[in-house]
This record gives C-alpha cells, sequence and structure tokens, in this order.
C-alpha cells in the first residue's frame, strides 16, 4: 500500500443498485434498526437484479462513482424465482471483463443481502468502502466535459 | 465573424396549452438583448431552432407575425427530447433561439392576389403568422380575398381557439374551420379539410393556396386546387425534414440539389416538381 | 511568385523548426499507418510516404468539435462561451487531391450568406504546404479524372516538388509567403522548373485508374429513378468508412452533452450512409433503405455538388475505394453508370 | 479450392434454376487484389461469379439476417394471404454458420428460411498481417498458390507463406468446419490449431492493471466511430442501438474518450455468448483497432465458466440467456 491515492477531504461515492425485495429491504431493516454504517453510498432501487443492464454499472462509473455495488436476493430467494440467477452469469462475466481491460477489480462488487439481514447489509457497506477507500478516487472510464 | 450556430439568449413570458391532450403549447419567447430582437428580423414562413441547453436543437416554424412587436410564438407538440424538455418549462426560463432561417412565404408574389390558406393540425402555426401579417391594419389592402379552411381531428386538438373566434367574426377573412369529428360541443362543420375545400370551392382566379399540413391531408388536397384551376406556381408549401444546422451545412436536409433548411422549406408546387422526391 | 530551391534533407530540419513555433499537422507514422497529427517534439514528420489514411479535413473540421460551452445556474442552463480560437497554424504533406478538397470544402463552409465560423478561422490561420505526387501513390489514385492532378495546385499555398536532389518550393499564395523564411535563399533555377514540368506530365500520365466521372452528369439528372440503384448498396453494411474517410464529406451532427453543472454543444461528424441520417422525430424517413442513402452518395458528389457549386465533390483520392469493407469501389459505379 | 469453387457454382446455379432459394449470398471476385467481396445472386447465370478462396473474409450470415429480416418487414405491408416467403441460400463456412446458429437460438428466422451451402474453410488473408510482410506497400497484383502467396508490388514480387498472413482467428479456428449445412461441398478441411486459441488473452491477463488500461484506452482512442464492427457483425442486428437511442441517451459520441471506450465496452459486452470469432469487426476496422483482444476473452470466460462455445451446438443455447443453479459463485463480495 505504498502508493495508495488519496485525495485530501475527497469521500468515496459508491452507486448501490439494490433489488426491491431482498437488499433494499435489508438496507430498510439495518435503518430501523438504527444499525451504523458508512454515507458514502447512493441506493438505486430496480425490482430486480435480473432487470439490470450491465450498462447502468459502466454508465454509473462512467458518470463519476468511485465504485459500483450491485445487490440482490441470495440464490434460490428471488421475488421472480430466477432473476437472480441469470443476473448472477451477467456479472460473472462483466466483472471479469472489467477488470480485464484494466478498471481496479475492487471497482464494482457483487453481493446478496436477504430482507432479513441488516447487519449484514452494513457490513457490506462497510466493506465496500473501505475497498473503494483504498483504491483512491476513480479516474479511468470517468467523462469529463468542457 | 457572426457565429450562426451560438442561439440568442430569450425568456419565456408566456406558455398557453393550446389542445385538450395538453402536448401542443405555445411559447411566447422575449429576447433577453434589445439589439437581439432587431437582428431575429423575420418574415412568415420562416422557422428557428429553439435552444434548450444540455438537451440540445429544434426547428419549428414561427407562430408569430412580424407584425406583433415585442415577442415571437411558436407552436410545438411534445415529440423528441428538446421538445419534451420545451414541454416542462415553466414561465420564466430561459432559453436560446436561433433565426431566422430558411425563405418565408412569398409575400410579394402574394400581394394583390387572393389568398387561400389550407391548414391541418397543428402544422396551422405559420399561416397563422401569415394570416395575422395579412390582416394587420397596414397590410390588409395589399392583399385580395382571404379563405381559411382549417382542420383538426376534432374540437379539442384546434389550435389558437381564440383567434379562430376572433377571425371568424371579421368580415374580410371568409373562415372555414372543420374538424374530422365532431363532439357533442360542436356546432361548426365536420369533415375533412379537402372535402371543405371542395365545398368552399374558392375561385382560382387571381389567387394563390398555401397549404401546410400533415402529408395524407396535403395529397388529398391538391387534386382538388387542380379541378379548381390553381396552376403549380400558385399552390404553394412548407417542407418538412429533419434539419440540424438550418443554414445549409450539416447535410441532412438535402433534397436534390437544394437544403430544405436554407433553400426552403417553402416551395412552390411548381418547384417540388424539379426537386427528387426524397422528402 | 517565388520559389526556391532547399537540398533534400533539410526539408525535415525545416519543418521541424516551424513545428518549433508553431502548430504544425503533419503525416506522422502510428502503428501500421500515416496520419496526419500535431507534430510533437522529436515526433519525424513523413516525407516519403504514400498518403494518409485519414484526409486532413479533419484539421478544419474535426470528428467532434465544441462549439459553445454553457453551464448550470439557478435559472437553468446558460451560455457561456464559444468554442476555442483557431490559432496560426501550418498543414504539412497534404498531397495535391487532399489540399484539393479544401477548395471544395470552401464552396460550402464559406458562403457569402452563412459562413461557418469553425472551419472558416481554422482554414484562414492554417499554410497548406503541400508535396506533389511525383509518382501516383496507388494504384487506385484517378485524380485526373475529377478535375485534378498528381501536382495541381489547386488549394496549396505552397507546393514542393521532389525533383531529383533537391526539393522545388513554389510559394503560389501571400499565405504561403509568409513561411518564406523557412526555406533560405537559393532561388530556383530554370532547370528545376522545366524539371517539374517534365515531372507533371509524366505522374499524369502515370495515373492507371480513369474513371468518367464528368460523363455521367447527364445519367445522373436524368434518373433518380433507374433500376441501376436497385442493387448497387445490396453488400453496403451501412458503416461510415467511406465517408469518414473521404476529404470532401462534410455532413454532421450536432448534440449537447452535460455533466454535473458543465455543457457542451459539439458537433460531430455524420454519414449518409447511416440509417439514423435522416430519421425525422415522428418515425418518417426520406431515406428508408440503404438503396437511397447510395443513391444520395452518389447524386451528391457527381450530381447535386456540380449543380450546387460547380465541381464534383471528390477528389479521387481512393480513400473509399482501399478501405470499404466490402470493397464497394465507387470507380466502378461511375464506370458502370456511364455504360448505362 | 478450384474444385470446391466448381462445385459451390453448380449447386448454386442447380438452388436457383430449381427455385429452392430466391438469393444466394456468396462471395465474388472484388475490384482490388485479394479482394472478395459479398455478392447476392438471383440469376443462375451469374453462379458463375462465385468465389470460394482464401480472399472471402466476412462473415455472410450477417447478410442472410439483413436480407430475411428485410424482407419480413416489407411483408406486413402485404394482405396475410398474399406474403410470400424467401429462402436464402448462403455460402456458409464454420464461423457463418455459428453465426447463423444463434440467429436460430435467437429466433431471428427459422431453419427453413435459409439453405445452407457448407464450404470447409482453411482460413482468410488478413490484409494487416499481408501489409506487415510487404513493407506497407500497395498490392499491385496477388494470387494464393497452394501454401503460398505471390504478391506483386511497385519493388518486385514476392513470395509469402500463406500461414503467415492468415489471420489469427483463423489460425487457431476450432470450428473451421460448418456446424450446420443442408448441401456440404467437398471434404472437411483439416483442423487448425485451437488449442492456442487463448494464449493471446493469456498473456493479456497476466499483464498489470495499469498496462491493460493502457492498452484499452490505446486501441479505443483509435475509434472514429464508424461503426463498422457493429454493422459488419452478425450478432449486432438490434434495430435500433444503445449507441442510437436519445431517450434516454446511454452514451455521447464525441467530446470525451470515454464515451467512444463506454461505446466498445458495452458492444463487445453484447458479445457475451454471442461472438463467434469470425474476425470480421477486426477486418473491416479502417483504423485497425484491436478488438478481438477483448472479443477472446469473453469467449474464454463464456467457456470457462458456463462451458459454452457461442453457436457450436444447436442444443447449446447463449449462455446469459440460461442459468444453473451451481453456477459459480466465488466473485460473490462476503464481508
Amino acid at each position: 500500500m505504498s502508493e495508495t491515492k488519496t485525495t485530501e477531504g475527497w469521500e468515496p461515492k459508491i452507486v448501490a443498485i439494490v433489488c426491491n425485495w431482498c437488499t433494499y429491504a435489508g438496507a430498510d431493516l439495518a435503518g430501523i434498526s438504527r444499525i451504523q454504517y458508512p454515507p458514502n453510498v447512493r441506493i438505486v432501487r430496480v425490482p430486480c437484479t435480473g432487470r439490470i443492464n450491465p450498462f447502468y454499472v459502466v454508465k454509473a462509473l462512467q458518470e463519476g462513482a468511485d465504485g459500483v455495488l450491485v445487490s440482490g436476493c441470495h440464490p434460490g430467494e428471488c421475488h421472480y424465482i430466477t432473476g437472480n440467477l441469470h443476473a448472477r452469469r451477467k456479472f460473472a462475466m462483466l466483472k471479469n471483463f472489467l477488470s480485464y481491460i484494466g478498471l481496479e477489480e475492487d471497482r464494482t462488487i457483487f453481493t446478496w443481502v436477504s430482507a432479513s439481514e441488516g447487519e449484514r447489509f452494513a457490513q457490506v457497506i462497510k466493506g465496500v468502502t473501505e475497498k473503494v477507500r483504498a483504491l483512491g478516487p476513480a479516474n479511468k472510464l470517468v467523462k469529463k466535459i468542457a | 465573424m457572426q457565429n450562426p450556430y451560438i442561439p440568442m439568449p430569450v425568456e419565456v413570458i408566456k406558455i398557453i396549452t393550446e389542445v385538450d391532450t395538453k402536448d401542443i403549447k405555445t411559447f411566447r419567447l422575449a429576447f433577453l438583448n434589445k439589439e437581439d430582437e432587431e437582428r431575429f428580423k423575420y418574415t412568415p414562413g420562416q422557422f428557428a431552432e429553439l435552444s434548450i441547453y444540455g438537451k440540445g436543437e429544434s426547428p419549428i416554424g414561427i407562430a408569430s407575425s412580424p407584425t406583433q412587436p415585442g415577442y415571437i410564438e411558436f407552436t410545438v407538440q411534445k415529440a423528441g427530447v428538446v421538445t419534451s424538455a420545451l414541454h416542462a418549462m415553466e414561465e420564466g426560463a430561459k432559453m436560446g433561439v436561433r433565426g431566422p432561417l430558411g425563405n418565408s412565404w412569398p409575400i410579394e408574389y402574394l400581394e394583390g392576389k387572393n389568398i387561400v390558406i389550407v391548414g391541418g393540425g397543428f402544422a396551422f402555426t405559420t399561416l397563422r403568422s401569415l394570416l395575422n401579417y395579412m390582416i394587420y391594419e397596414e397590410n390588409r389592402k395589399r392583399f385580395g380575398k382571404i379563405t381559411v379552411v382549417y382542420g383538426a381531428r376534432s374540437p379539442g386538438l384546434l389550435i389558437y381557439k381564440d383567434e379562430l373566434e376572433a377571425w371568424g367574426k371579421r368580415d374580410d377573412v371568409n373562415l372555414h374551420v372543420t374538424v374530422d369529428k365532431g363532439d357533442e360541443t360542436w356546432k361548426g362543420k365536420e369533415g375533412f379539410v379537402p372535402a371543405v375545400c371542395e365545398e368552399v370551392a374558392p375561385s382560382s382566379e387571381n389567387a394563390v393556396t398555401v397549404i401546410c399540413g400533415p402529408p395524407v391531408m396535403i395529397r388529398f388536397t391538391l387534386p382538388v386546387f387542380f379541378n379548381l384551376g390553381f396552376s403549380k406556381e400558385n399552390i404553394i408549401t412548407s417542407l418538412e425534414m429533419r434539419m440540424k444546422c438550418g443554414i445549409g451545412k450539416c447535410g441532412r436536409c438535402n433534397v436534390g440539389n437544394k437544403y430544405v433548411c436554407k433553400d426552403g422549406p417553402v416551395f412552390s408546387l411548381a418547384e417540388l416538381d424539379q426537386l427528387t422526391k426524397e422528402y | 511568385m517565388e520559389k526556391r530551391s532547399i537540398k533534400k534533407e533539410t526539408l525535415t530540419g525545416i519543418i521541424k523548426k516551424i513545428a518549433g513555433e508553431m502548430r504544425v499537422f503533419a503525416p506522422v507514422k502510428e502503428e501500421d499507418g500515416v496520419f496526419f497529427r500535431v507534430l510533437g517534439e522529436g515526433v519525424e514528420p513523413q516525407i516519403n510516404y504514400a498518403n494518409t489514411k485519414n484526409a486532413p479535413k479533419n484539421i478544419f473540421f474535426p470528428r467532434t468539435e465544441k462549439m459553445m460551452k454553457y453551464t448550470r445556474t439557478d435559472k437553468g442552463m446558460e451560455f457561456v462561451e464559444n468554442g476555442e480560437e483557431a490559432k496560426d497554424a501550418v498543414l504539412f504533406g497534404a498531397r495535391p487531391c487532399d489540399a484539393r478538397s479544401f477548395v471544395l470544402l470552401d464552396r460550402l463552409f464559406d458562403q457569402e450568406k452563412y459562413k461557418d465560423p469553425y472551419y472558416v478561422d481554422k482554414r484562414e490561420k492554417t499554410v497548406i504546404l503541400t508535396i506533389a505526387c511525383v509518382h501516383p501513390p496507388y494504384s487506385t489514385c484517378f485524380c485526373t479524372s475529377v478535375g485534378g492532378s498528381p501536382t495541381s495546385e489547386e488549394g496549396s499555398d505552397v507546393m514542393l516538388t521532389d525533383v531529383g536532389d533537391s526539393y522545388l518550393v513554389e510559394f503560389l499564395t501571400p499565405k504561403g509567403e509568409k513561411l518564406l523564411k523557412y526555406f533560405g535563399d537559393t532561388q530556383a533555377d530554370a532547370d528545376a522548373e522545366a524539371k517539374k514540368k517534365e515531372i507533371a506530365e509524366k505522374a499524369a500520365s502515370e495515373i492507371a485508374s480513369h474513371v468518367p466521372a464528368k460523363e455521367i452528369k447527364t445519367f445522373l439528372d436524368e434518373n433518380f429513378e433507374h433500376p441501376f440503384w436497385d442493387t448497387i448498396h445490396q453488400k453496403c453494411l451501412a458503416c461510415g468508412t467511406c465517408t469518414f474517410l473521404c476529404p470532401t464529406c462534410h455532413c454532421f451532427d450536432i448534440s449537447d452533452e452535460v455533466k454535473g453543472p458543465d455543457g457542451v454543444r459539439i458537433r460531430n461528424w455524420d454519414s449518409c450512409m447511416f440509417p439514423m441520417f435522416t430519421m425525422e422525430t415522428s418515425g418518417h424517413n426520406p431515406r428508408p433503405s440503404q438503396k437511397e442513402r447510395w443513391r444520395q452518395r452518389t447524386m451528391h458528389k457527381f450530381k447535386y455538388y456540380v449543380d450546387m457549386f460547380n465541381a464534383i465533390s471528390c477528389v479521387g483520392c481512393g480513400r473509399c475505394v482501399m478501405y470499404c469493407p466490402v470493397n464497394i469501389d465507387i470507380r466502378k459505379i461511375v464506370t458502370d453508370i456511364s455504360k448505362l | 479450392m478450384e474444385n470446391i469453387e466448381k462445385k459451390l457454382r453448380e449447386e448454386a446455379k442447380l438452388l436457383l434454376a430449381e427455385k429452392r432459394v430466391d438469393v444466394i449470398i456468396g462471395y465474388e471476385k472484388g475490384t482490388l487484389p485479394f479482394t472478395a467481396t459479398p455478392c447476392f445472386i438471383t440469376d443462375p447465370e451469374n453462379a458463375e461469379k462465385l468465389v470460394w478462396n482464401a480472399c472471402c473474409v466476412q462473415n455472410l450470415a450477417k447478410f442472410v439476417h439483413d436480407v430475411i429480416s428485410q424482407h419480413k418487414e416489407s411483408q406486413k405491408r402485404v394482405k396475410p394471404e398474399d406474403r410470400k416467403k424467401k429462402v436464402v441460400g448462403v455460402v456458409g463456412r464454420g464461423c457463418a454458420t455459428r453465426s447463423i446458429v444463434l440467429h436460430l437460438q435467437e429466433k431471428q428466422y427459422d431453419r427453413g428460411d435459409v439453405v445452407i451451402i457448407g464450404v470447409p474453410c482453411t482460413g482468410y488473408i488478413d490484409g494487416k498481417k499481408l501489409a506487415v510482410q510487404i513493407g506497407g506497400e500497395e498490392v499491385l497484383e496477388g494470387s494464393v498458390e497452394g501454401d503460398q502467396v505471390k504478391v506483386k508490388t511497385a519493388s518486385g514480387e514476392k513470395s509469402i507463406t500463406l500461414k503467415d498472413v492468415l489471420a489469427d482467428n483463423c489460425l487457431t479456428c476450432r470450428f473451421n468446419n460448418p456446424i450446420i449445412s443442408d448441401i456440404m461441398i467437398g471434404e472437411n478441411a483439416p483442423p487448425m490449431d485451437p488449442d492456442h486459441e487463448y494464449d493471446e488473452v493469456g498473456a493479456f491477463e497476466n499483464l498489470s492493471t495499469e498496462e491493460r488500461w493502457a492498452y484499452f484506452t490505446k486501441e479505443m482512442g483509435k475509434c472514429i466511430r464508424c461503426y463498422a464492427c457493429r454493422q459488419v457483425c452478425p450478432s449486432c442486428y438490434c434495430k435500433v442501438c444503445f449507441v442510437e437511442q436519445s431517450q434516454p441517451r446511454w452514451v455521447g459520441i464525441g467530446a470525451d474518450e470515454t464515451d467512444t471506450q463506454v461505446f466498445q465496452l458495452m458492444r463487445l459486452f453484447h458479445m457475451v455468448g454471442r461472438c463467434v470469432d469470425c474476425g470480421s469487426c477486426s477486418a473491416v476496422c479502417p483504423m485497425g483497432v484491436d478488438l478481438r483482444k477483448f472479443l477472446k476473452k469473453l469467449d474464454k470466460d463464456g467457456f470457462d465458466l458456463f462451458g459454452n462455445r457461442a453457436g457450436s451446438s444447436m442444443d447449446d443455447p447463449p449462455p446469459l440467456s440460461t442459468y444453473k443453479e451451481n453456477d459459480k459463485q466465488d466473485f460473490i463480495f462476503d464481508p
């Protein structure tokens, strides 16, 4: 960790794209239970991880997110039966591919959090924030204008 | 070097919702810089690029008349990115206008002649500009008899309702408003524009007809005017094309050896005959 | 007209010297091709090359260009400023066909009523140094068929001709003479000029492709509808390779981009080969298939441009012939039309 | 090869004459040396134009899709009882038939809409490799004689070993014989060298993150957004590509280099389980962007993770349209 890029006053911006039925409810539970977690995530709620176009992840990165988290129901618990299983394939490919073209592996993170896992949600956010913080501000694929 | 791509800043001073479906609105714009208003000297039939920063530009016919100083008006249907953004605007919003662009209705040619205006749907905008220009007190005597046939699909889709009423009361404008299908409150004509034109049967004697409307209306109206004896030189219409630059550079509105934005959009039928059928 | 003679080996040095003082665009070797690029320090300008892959039009008319900037305020987006103004520059190493393309583009971009300020500004501030083709670079070259020649001076401010052991440097315009000081004091002798004349004739005679480009206008005038158009497009991929590499294609699109509080209006190359080019918001497309698009491209180059600006909008560089992925050969199209 | 060409012409002529197909999509000689170009033959007499050689580059399945979908579109304006079927014949090498399999799996048309004249393939010449071999000179004349390529340039004649100029995807091709066909011309071609197909990807994976990023940005920096790669790709058949969608607009087209990176990245990603490694996109790119370096990675991962090779069998559906309960999920973050 000799060359970790940290900018003065910089806080990681993380976009969390989560499914409505499990992870979003999990986040709710974390809130209701007053479990503390870092304020670095912006949550985008979608019906199901199966609905997430991989472009969402790339677009978030291009618009300046330092990290993107995608989280849905655990396998077997999808509200739409198999949406997350389809998503799992997509994200396995996407994560490998983004890493292959030279993006830092920890910029994109995938996980499962169920509706009852408020604690796990907080742990995930903590973990993701730490990982992204260690990477420093995103500078690849980030759109600049003017 | 004057940069023809830079819009002039304007403020939306009034928004009028024209139709029941709320997807056609008239925007009244006032220039923020006085000198821009001077620069923007237009003739009925011309258009301008309405510019919403961050969304882009959209070419729209000017609906107001140069005889109405202090503002310009555009009647816009909500369709694409820019027009949707425009429809989301509120009075007081700032935007840009670039123009006036294109040629215009041939005012000089129309002078001293009887004029038949035929409009359908919301394509009536630049015809309204022309009509208001002609009936302006100082201009009225320059033109002969004025007949107007204007149609929309339903009463709720007629635009400029207040003006229609005012024009109807004038004895120097022969106005016929029709709808494809009326409703319980509608007391006017029912029927398609071509049929009404046939019924009204304006004389072709020293007359010019100016037509603007959906392609299908134009297609069925033209034979009516041929039968009435109008020559191709005396049937004038305005073309629509996808445009970007508005000044004959970007190439997309190129039809034959003309650029619709620069050499048009107004063409007589005689001129259109010379043009390749690619519009 | 000033004429100088320089030793061949001094040319690179001269160009580098100019590049030290102003922006120089020059052919530069990049991987498997030669491209016009801004000549950076330590980079060798190519002198003995056939022709560049990209046409130099991108210097005056870049693939993407800022037209204006705006910014978000409390009252919505507000205009901030125009795009950047051009600086004095030199375009070195254009081939006569490419130099000629600017004369054709001028007719569109530099009109009396509407000047395109972005193009005109850069064009006016750039001196064009052309290297005459002593031999036609490619067998696909057909400049002589469309009004040019391997030694055509049209569009050039300075022309360099390899006359054996030296370059004959001809300063053709006052703009070109601004560069006089870089080219020494050796006046060109009559010998060099005679040599050049010889070269011009020889080079023109070596052009292998002959295309009846001027003869097809009458056919095009009358045959907007013709079965010929029904098949030429079949294999076209509807990509923009031909139009993007063409030195005279100039169609563009204008679009807005925003990020955070900043926005720009930019223009980008567009292509009549793209289905979306003429697609209207309503869904109506006046040129609904590749057939109409190919007819447009052919007509625009060999008829409409002639009608409008009295010149064929093609300089015969052969790039579209060489790089079309499916080998749609404009030479063949023109020749086939001439036989109809 | 000549024998194959002769038989190909005979079969094509017969198919057209017997009206079993309405058009045959094949290759004909181009106007430049070493070019063969797609052609559309409707008249049996013109079947003579067909060629089959190492200059036939493009994946013709693209045109099969285009012709059939355009025909179907045009039939929408015809009364149901008057609608006609159009059968397309196509000269199908291994990769083209893989694309057709993919089209069939993706329900783009029916098996009965296409008649495949299968041809064995020994690879095509990569123009860029050839250019390197002859020092960037223009090819004035050229021919392929056995395993030698004879080239004439301004500086003289040269003979090059065919294998040295074959496209990379051909050299390591696993499916150089048709997957499916209705008529097979000639014997199956000998196998190429598929054992090494992922060598390049493996080497690239071993580079550092920054090296990979540098390469990606360098390659994408060449792109001029002419979309030739997309247009030539048989798997890119969306009616409106995401690049051209305006509401919402997914990706910009100019100002910033990341737009081009994102365009390429997402187009490439759309090829998961759908790229047949025909090499057409790389072959047509006027700027020489190394697209295959990235596409091959998707192919490799698709096989490693899901055991799928795009279009290699009618029974093996595209991997992203299906799933297995026990798919690997070691990438899932577990705090």
